[in-house]
């Protein structure tokens, strides 16, 4: 290189503006990151009316889904119980749980027992359960292993990407109309 | 069938009403469970249906009505019913907006001074039962005027006004008939309505009577035209003064001068009753009484030709079953009764011969009044001789002359009462009214005609403080007497019906949704002595002078009572298509002689009559006529016909000059003709395909199992916008209103548009989503939300749009609607929403999807099965409402299917075949 | 000619015109910036109460704002023909427009992109329209002319901005060297460290070079793909062949239109007689004299096509464009556009700079008339004589048009005060 | 120490370049700084073509292939038909290759211009180095080279 300059204070500063670049790039991943985390954190927990454990009935009891989520084989919803269905054994089992006494209150009262929705779709989204159950995919597919959760959370995202790659890999219809109203 | 099992069978549809608010509707932050699951296994999310019957219009069509989470969301007409045969009206499809309308009364309301005061039941009760004995002591006599009433409620009233002492009214319609009945009483002693046998007719002859529109059973008489024409080879001609929807579509349309209706007829009376077939038909007597009248006069005084008259009497000789109809406009006018006798009078001729009228089935009109009925109470009234007056589901203020004051003299009872849902102008001027119930809320049942039971069951719980009629009634007569038929009108109901049905019965009833009573047919014969004294007073008259003015019923608001639906208001007016709003047509050729244009303000006049309305220029309508729609008559009829009571509709020397007002009228219609574009094809354009060979640089479109089409019969389809109301309820259509309109955002996926010739006639064609192979639509879409599904279907992701609008521009079938705004449902009307479809917001693309949630329903029901889904299986909303068929869907890759063998008929063409864009949808033109 | 002026003077007398804004600038931006904020504000109104408050209307989808741009684009074009293609053919007098034809470039397509954005019914979902790897798996679809669109406008714009900043490079660093305190520290890093050495030089000659040859392709394809977004589609009046070339040889006679609207007083104010000499003003002219004979033919050639085809939605179409509702607009534009460029074929008229001045004024409102015309006339009369319907524009449109105006020209009068507007390194050269 | 010599016109300084590379001074020793672009210059100093049409080649070729590809491969991922039209629809795609070519090509272009001149240079932020609006031409001393 023929025309080539004299050291110069240039390459320090060279150095500091390759800093900042990377330090710009550092700060916008760790605000992203803070943000989700801040959401995470402070998002308001899920508390459901009836501390209900999916343990004890789907793992110890080894009581099937579909004993209590009734519509899961036949109709687009599952269905959260009725409260008579609860009833029908715990009307004998365990009525002095705290738990239990507000189920049975709800009965006296007439009143329906308004649980918190973890797996929520848009209302552009057309889902039937009956046809995933047909296409022999397992509860635990979309929903985890409720069975070992004391309090269920959703594990998966629900997202559209989600269900795309599930389609995907098992051949199921992919036309938007599929899904989308 | 034992009480117990009774009450089951009931308490099934109010259980469900009451518990199934637990949804399963998406995005909703909770799940709520039910106390007890449903007894009947409806689920939320998933659909019941319940038979009912419709109540927009004494016709009383046989409905179904679709339940979701435990709301009405959607009416279709009942396939089995006896009067509709499964079609439904456009007025049939918005009583669901009756229901959820944002104005409904909510509660009773008292007047004090200019306003109004809700009070509770009890205090309305209380204050009625007292005014009643309070009138009674002081002589005033206690009045209940009701609209048609049949079935238990009628049976009630009977027994109300028995026990209490009121005085029932004639029932008030304004669509009456009267002419027609007493026309028949006259004739036959029989002051009834017969069912006429149009499916059986091969040629039928209305004078006047706007069969497709107001006259009697619209939605029925449209559904046998339709199977005649098909079946029957039926020729119709229709005589009028004007143009209506119902001459519109008959093969023949004579158009005589105003008022000839009378001489017209006479003469073809004259003449077929010499002619070798009819000659036994008419006693001497008869014949020795009609007037003569040469066919030099007949032609002079109707207007038409010789060779048309002449042509017209050979073919009812000719024809194998001539039916003749008189009614309408040609009956309410003031030679009206004259019409309605002879009339039917040649039916007795030409009809009864081939068992073509059916008096044991005859529409229930029995109890119906006219406006000489309503005179007289107006009298009464004037009199101070009304005591309490309950007013029930009809509008006498609106429909009673001007001058008659009503509104003023309704004040000078003790008490008046408006039962009603919606206000009208009788509420407006009465002392108390009683808010309603719908007939999607209460048990009810009805007798359209004599010995067709009909069902109304209540698909939801009340949505307000409301009571039903009977309900009411009951608690006054427990009031007044002490003691009442039953306890509530429900239990009065399943007293009745056990009386009524066998337990078979029953249970279809409930099931079915009605029950025929057989009735063995009883003969008719003339009366001649009181016909001869009649035929002895007709004088053959001279027509109207020109202008003359024909107020029509409207076949969006019937005689104005559907006016409120804003549904009716955003459907365009099958022949004008002016949507909201108010007008008079007239002739482009009389336009041009006052110097009007479209919206330009004109004045009618005569004597005591005056109303000012925008101009509509209407092609097709006779020149020296002003066609006023009932709903643009915004004081009352001009007048009534002495002799039979009904209103006035034809008057004659009207005086008319614009005032120079303009007002803008929403005119959906860019152009009334198709300026030569071959969308409904004229015979002169059936020679040869211009397109012989279709050669296309892209792929054949593959589709493996299902190829969505429609066929659509242009020579059925009649105009009558059911589909189009059918539509927007079922994918919640927003209703935009007026100011949308005027700019041409109407919203509607699916529309009739209406085609006038260089002559005048109108053709119609209903314009949708053609679902295109090669759609225009979609590659323009820059995001994939207009696609093609491998169905065939043109989808549009609602999600997906980001709203660009292409997709509208390169349509050329404009048939994609754009969401300029949030469109905004007022409480409570959103409870109508189709939860099976996305909601739409603002900045998105929508348009016809063939029902989609439909045929994703039918998927569903296949897939359980394992099996394709059946021809027929699905039926898009618009083909289910159609009264005449002519809309048939299904899928084309199955050879048997209806439309796959429709479409290989060769009427078929498909609109701007030339642009190479393969439609879905397949038209067969109409000749 | 100028060679004479020495090169200190260029420096100077470019440079002085970048110092102190006097009040008849500052009021300019005011008003500049007033309209552009007025335009934003009614852009949130649009957003918050739906696309209803804009006239569009079924069937005239689109209205003004695809009009305004198309009108932008268009006047994007004659930036790159100058800097570009007259680089390409060395033609001398574009040295005294191409900083200024550049800038107005840049700020048409700044512009120019807004009006997709504005037009779009759900703006908040824009970035459906970018084919980027997300999680609903999901492409944009690459037959849509409108993804074309995205790609043609975006290149277009990138590559200006560099094609504009590399021209820039060596006069900012001769603007750092006039200036002193922060402003030089600013045009200096700007300049990146610009010296001038043979080394910079000779890959720079070399950039330039190879910037124009990409550009060059542009001027052609960006306007025939924006004619495409009608081309491509199959309403009467917008599916024609004719409209590549017809669009381009349009986008140039406004662009050029519009530097003659800018330079011309530009040129006054800031005293730049002498390096703007009028025989270069009249070379421009004669470019609009040329695209204006063009463009005549275009209109002769579309009302031929459609009468000689029989085709009857066309001849509708046409008759429609010429009779109808907006045949007012029709004529105004045949005027300003075919007829009175005519007169330039008068010498004396083509170097009146008063007569260029207006005319480029008349020639701007025709341009737009013409794509207003096209846009608006093809989709109120289409195939279904049912659908046809007329549009106006809605106060709301014609808010954000004047608002687009403000920000076009509140970009020139800042960059007339902070950049050199003419290329000093060329005059240099020159 | 470097010399240097200053010029208000090219000829003056061409001359005295021509001069010095006759008297013997080897190529490496002189540099040179000008107001503007002189191909003389270039030419006596350098005299080979400038290494930027390889960026212009490859980001063009890249553009074309990249967009081409973009277009074909993502419509191929997930294929949904429009209009009838074939999954991969060569024209459009085309289309799409094509403009990538320019936009690419021309950003390569741009960042090979900044690799190749060393640019952006804060050099002459810090030292008081301006861009002369003279001609410069510097002999430097042989061992400083």
């Amino acid at each position: 290189m023929s025309d080539k300059a004299p050291k110069r204070p240039g390459t320090r500063l060279r150095k500091l503006f390759c800093l900042a670049v990377f330090s710009y790039f550092a700060l916008l991943v760790l605000a992203t990151l803070s943000a989700s985390l801040v959401r995470g954190f402070f998002a308001p927990p899920t508390t459901q009316p009836i501390a209900f454990p999916h343990t004890t009935h789907a793992d110890k009891l080894n009581l099937a889904c579909d004993f209590c989520h009734s519509g899961v084989k036949q109709e687009a919803s599952a269905g959260v119980p009725a409260l008579s269905v609860c009833l029908s054994c715990h009307r004998a089992i365990a009525t002095d749980r705290p738990e239990i006494e507000k189920l049975l209150g709800y009965e006296r009262r007439g009143e329906p027992v308004r649980w918190q929705r973890l797996h929520n779709l848009p209302d552009f989204i057309h889902f039937t359960h009956q046809r995933h159950i047909q296409a022999e995919q397992p509860c635990a597919a979309c929903h985890g292993a409720v069975e070992r959760m004391l309090e269920v959370q959703r594990v998966r995202s629900l997202k559209m990407g989600w269900c795309i790659s599930c389609h995907r890999s098992r051949g199921a219809p992919r036309d938007c109309a599929t899904c989308h109203k | 069938m034992d009480r117990r099992k009774f009450l089951q069978l009931m308490g099934l549809v109010s259980g469900t009403t009451l518990l199934s608010s637990c949804g399963s509707e998406r995005n909703q932050k909770e799940l709520i469970s039910y106390l007890v699951p449903p007894e009947d296994g409806v689920r939320p999310g998933t659909a019941a249906w319940r038979v009912s019957t419709c109540s927009e219009c004494p016709a009383h069509c046989g409905i179904t009505v679709r339940l979701r989470e435990g709301r009405a969301v959607k009416l279709e007409g009942n396939p089995d019913h006896p009067v509709s045969q499964g079609a439904l009206c456009m007025r049939g499809q918005a009583a669901l907006w009756r229901l959820y309308h944002p104005q409904r009364l909510r509660t009773p309301l008292l007047r004090t001074g200019n306003g109004y005061r809700p009070i509770g039941w009890d205090e309305a009760m209380k204050r009625i039962a007292e005014a009643m004995t309070a009138s009674a002591e002081k002589s005033r006599t206690n009045m209940l005027l009701t609209g048609s009433t049949s079935g238990s409620l009628a049976a009630l009233q009977e027994r109300f006004a028995d026990t209490c002492r009121i005085d029932r009214l004639p029932e008030f319609e304004f669509f009456n008939h009267a002419a027609l009945r007493q026309a028949y009483q006259l004739l036959y002693g029989r002051p009834r309505l017969p069912r006429f046998g149009i499916e059986d007719a091969d040629l039928l002859v209305t004078v006047g009577a706007d069969l497709l529109e107001t006259f009697i059973s619209p939605v029925g008489y449209a559904h046998q035209l339709s199977v005649a024409r098909r079946e029957k080879g039926l020729q119709w001609s229709h005589i009028e003064p004007h143009l209506s929807l119902t001459g519109a579509n008959a093969d023949r349309r004579l158009t005589i001068r105003p008022g000839s209706e009378a001489t017209l007829l006479l003469w073809l009376l004259q003449t077929l009753a010499k002619r070798r077939r009819y000659a036994r038909r008419l006693p001497q007597q008869i014949l020795d009484a009609l007037p003569k009248i040469s066919l030099a006069r007949a032609m002079d005084n109707s207007g038409l030709p010789g060779s048309s008259l002449t042509e017209l009497a050979r073919s009812l000789e000719k024809a194998r079953h001539p039916l003749l109809i008189t009614g309408g406009v040609a009956t309410a006018q003031l030679a009206g009764g004259q019409v309605a006798l002879l009339g039917c009078l040649l039916q007795w001729v030409l009809t009864v011969p081939w068992q073509g009228l059916d008096f044991d089935r005859a529409e229930n009109f029995g109890r119906a009044g006219d406006l000489r009925d309503l005179q007289q109470l107006n009298l009464s009234l004037q009199n101070d001789e009304v005591g309490v007056l309950i007013i029930s589901r009809t509008d006498p203020v609106r429909h009673s002359p001007q001058k008659w004051r009503l509104d003023e003299n309704l004040r000078r009872a003790r008490l008046s009462i408006a039962m009603t849902d919606l206000h009208t102008a009788t509420s407006r001027t009465t002392d108390l009214i009683l808010p309603l119930t719908q007939n999607f809320e209460r048990w009810d049942d009805v007798e359209p005609r004599i010995g067709i039971h009909s069902l109304i069951q209540p698909a939801m719980a009340p949505l307000h403080n409301t009571r039903s009629e009977g309900d009411i009634l009951l608690e006054l007569q427990q009031r007044l007497t002490g003691r009442s038929e039953a306890a509530t009108y429900e239990k009065y109901l399943q007293q009745r019906w056990k009386k009524l049905f066998s337990a078979s019965q029953l249970r279809a009833f409930i099931n079915k949704g009605f029950v025929t009573k057989g009735s063995p047919r009883t003969t008719i014969s003339l009366r001649t002595k009181p016909t001869v004294a009649a035929l002895r007073r007709i004088a053959p008259s001279e027509p109207l002078p020109a202008p003359a003015t024909v107020i029509t019923g409207s076949i969006r608001s019937f005689d104005g009572r559907s006016a409120v639906l804003p549904l009716l208001g955003e459907i365009p007016d099958p022949l004008t298509t002016v949507t909201h709003g108010n007008w008079v047509t007239l002739s482009p050729r009389l336009a041009s002689q006052y110097g009007v244009k479209d919206g330009e303000e004109l004045r009618l006049t005569k004597t005591d009559f005056a109303v000012a309305q925008p101009a509509r220029l209407q092609p097709g309508l006779p020149d020296g006529i002003f066609g006023l729609p009932i709903d643009s008559l915004t004081s009352g009829p001009p007048g009534i016909d002495p002799a039979t009571g009904e209103a006035l509709r034809v008057i004659g020397g009207i005086k008319a000059h614009p005032t120079g007002k303009h007002f803008a009228l929403p005119i959906l219609s860019g152009s009334p003709s198709q300026k030569g574009r071959g969308i409904i094809p004229k015979p002169i354009h059936r020679k040869g395909k211009h397109h012989a060979e279709h050669r296309s640089l892209y792929p054949e479109p593959a589709y493996r199992q299902y190829r969505w089409a429609m066929a659509i019969d242009l020579k059925r389809c009649i105009g009558c916008a059911a589909c189009v109301a059918s539509c927007y309820v079922e994918n919640s259509v927003p209703v935009v209103g007026r100011e949308e309109h005027l700019k041409g955002r109407e919203m509607s996926w699916l529309r009739i548009e209406p085609f006038y010739d260089d002559q005048g006639r109108a053709s119609f064609i209903p314009m949708l989503c053609q679902h295109c192979d090669y759609a225009p639509c979609e590659p323009v879409c820059p995001v994939y939300a207009a696609y093609h599904n491998p169905e065939g279907l043109n989808v549009q992701v609602y999600n997906r749009c980001v709203g660009t609008r292409y997709c509208s521009n390169n349509c050329p079938y404009k048939v994609r609607r754009f969401n300029w705004w949030q469109h905004k449902w007022a409480p409570p009307l959103e409870k109508m929403h189709n939860p099976d479809l996305a909601p739409r917001s603002k900045g998105m693309m929508e348009k016809c999807t063939f029902c989609i949630q439909r045929i994703r329903t039918a998927h569903e029901t296949a897939g359980k099965e394992d099996r394709l889904i059946r021809d027929g299986e699905v039926i898009p909303a618009c083909a289910q409402s159609c009264p005449t068929d002519a809309i048939t869907f299904g899928n084309l890759l199955d050879p048997q299917s209806a439309v796959a063998r429709l479409i290989k008929t060769p009427r078929t063409y498909r609109v701007f075949e030339g642009l190479g864009t393969e439609p879905a949808v397949y038209y067969l033109r109409p000749d | 000619m100028n060679n004479d002026i020495s090169a200190p003077q260029v420096e100077t007398d470019v440079l002085t015109a970048m110092r102190r804004p006097g009040p008849a600038w500052l009021t300019g931006l005011g008003l500049a910036g007033l309209l552009f904020a007025g335009g934003l504000a009614l852009w949130a109104y649009q957003i918050m109460h739906g696309m209803g408050v804009a006239g569009i209307t079924h069937p005239v989808g689109w209205g003004v704002y695809i009009t305004d741009f198309v009108f932008w684009v268009g006047i994007a074009h004659s930036g790159t023909l100058i800097s570009a293609v007259l680089f390409i053919f060395r033609a001398r007098f574009r040295t005294s427009f191409n900083r200024a034809a550049e800038a107005m470039t840049i700020f048409a397509l700044m512009v120019a992109g807004l009006f997709p954005l504005i037009h779009l019914g759900r703006v908040w979902r824009f970035y459906y329209l970018f084919p980027y790897p997300n999680q609903r798996q999901l492409w944009v679809n690459f037959r849509s002319p409108l993804i074309w669109d995205v790609f043609a406008v975006s290149t277009y714009f990138l590559v200006s901005l560099v094609f504009f900043y590399v021209g820039l490079m060596p006069d900012l660093a001769i603007a750092a060297r006039h200036r002193s305190g922060r402003a030089g520290k600013l045009y200096r890093i700007l300049s990146l460290g610009w010296t001038g050495n043979l080394r910079q030089w000779r890959h720079y000659g070399r950039l330039y070079m190879f910037l124009a040859a990409f550009a060059t392709p542009l001027v052609a394809s960006v306007h025939s793909i924006v004619s495409w977004d009608f081309a491509v589609s199959i309403i009467p009046g917008w599916h024609t062949t004719i409209f590549a070339p017809y669009f381009v040889a349009g986008a140039i006679f406004s662009g050029t239109a519009m530097v003659l609207t800018l330079v011309i007083p530009m040129r006054r104010v800031l005293n730049l007689q002498e390096h703007i000499p009028i025989d270069h003003i009249e070379a421009i002219a004669k470019i609009l004299l040329l695209t204006s004979l063009i463009v005549g033919f275009s209109y002769v050639i579309e009302h031929g096509m459609a009468f000689y085809g029989e085709n009857l939605f066309e001849m509708e179409q046409f008759r429609f464009r010429a009779l109808g509702h907006y045949s007012l607009l029709f004529w105004i534009m045949i005027m300003c556009n075919a007829v009175l460029p005519l007169l330039l074929f008068i010498r004396r008229l083509r170097r009146s700079l008063a007569f260029l001045f207006v005319l480029s004024l008349l020639v701007n409102v025709g341009m737009w008339l013409e794509r207003f015309v096209i846009v608006v006339c093809s989709l109120a009369r289409d195939f279904d004589p049912y659908n046809w319907g007329n549009y106006l524009p809605s106060p709301v449109e014609c808010g954000i048009t004047l608002g687009s105006f403000g920000l076009f020209f509140a970009a020139f009068l800042v960059f007339v005060k902070t950049l050199p507007v003419l290329s000093i390194t060329e005059l240099k050269e020159r | 120490m470097p010399r240097q010599l200053y010029f208000d016109t090219p000829d003056a300084f061409l001359e005295e370049l021509r001069a010095q590379l006759n008297a013997g001074i080897p190529r490496r020793r002189l540099r040179a700084r000008l107001p503007f672009h002189l191909h003389e210059a270039e030419e006596l100093l350098i005299g080979r073509p400038s290494r930027l049409r390889y960026f212009a080649l490859g980001g063009g070729l890249a553009g074309f292939g990249g967009g081409f590809l973009l277009a074909m491969l993502t419509s191929v991922d997930w294929p949904i038909v429009t209009g009838g039209k074939p999954i991969v629809s060569v024209p459009p795609f085309l289309l799409i290759g094509y403009l990538l070519t320019i936009l690419i090509g021309s950003l390569s272009c741009f960042a090979g211009f900044l690799w190749l001149s060393r640019l952006p240079d804060p050099g002459p932020l810090v030292s008081d180095d301006p861009f002369d609006p003279r001609f410069v031409l510097t002999i430097n001393d042989e061992e400083a080279s």
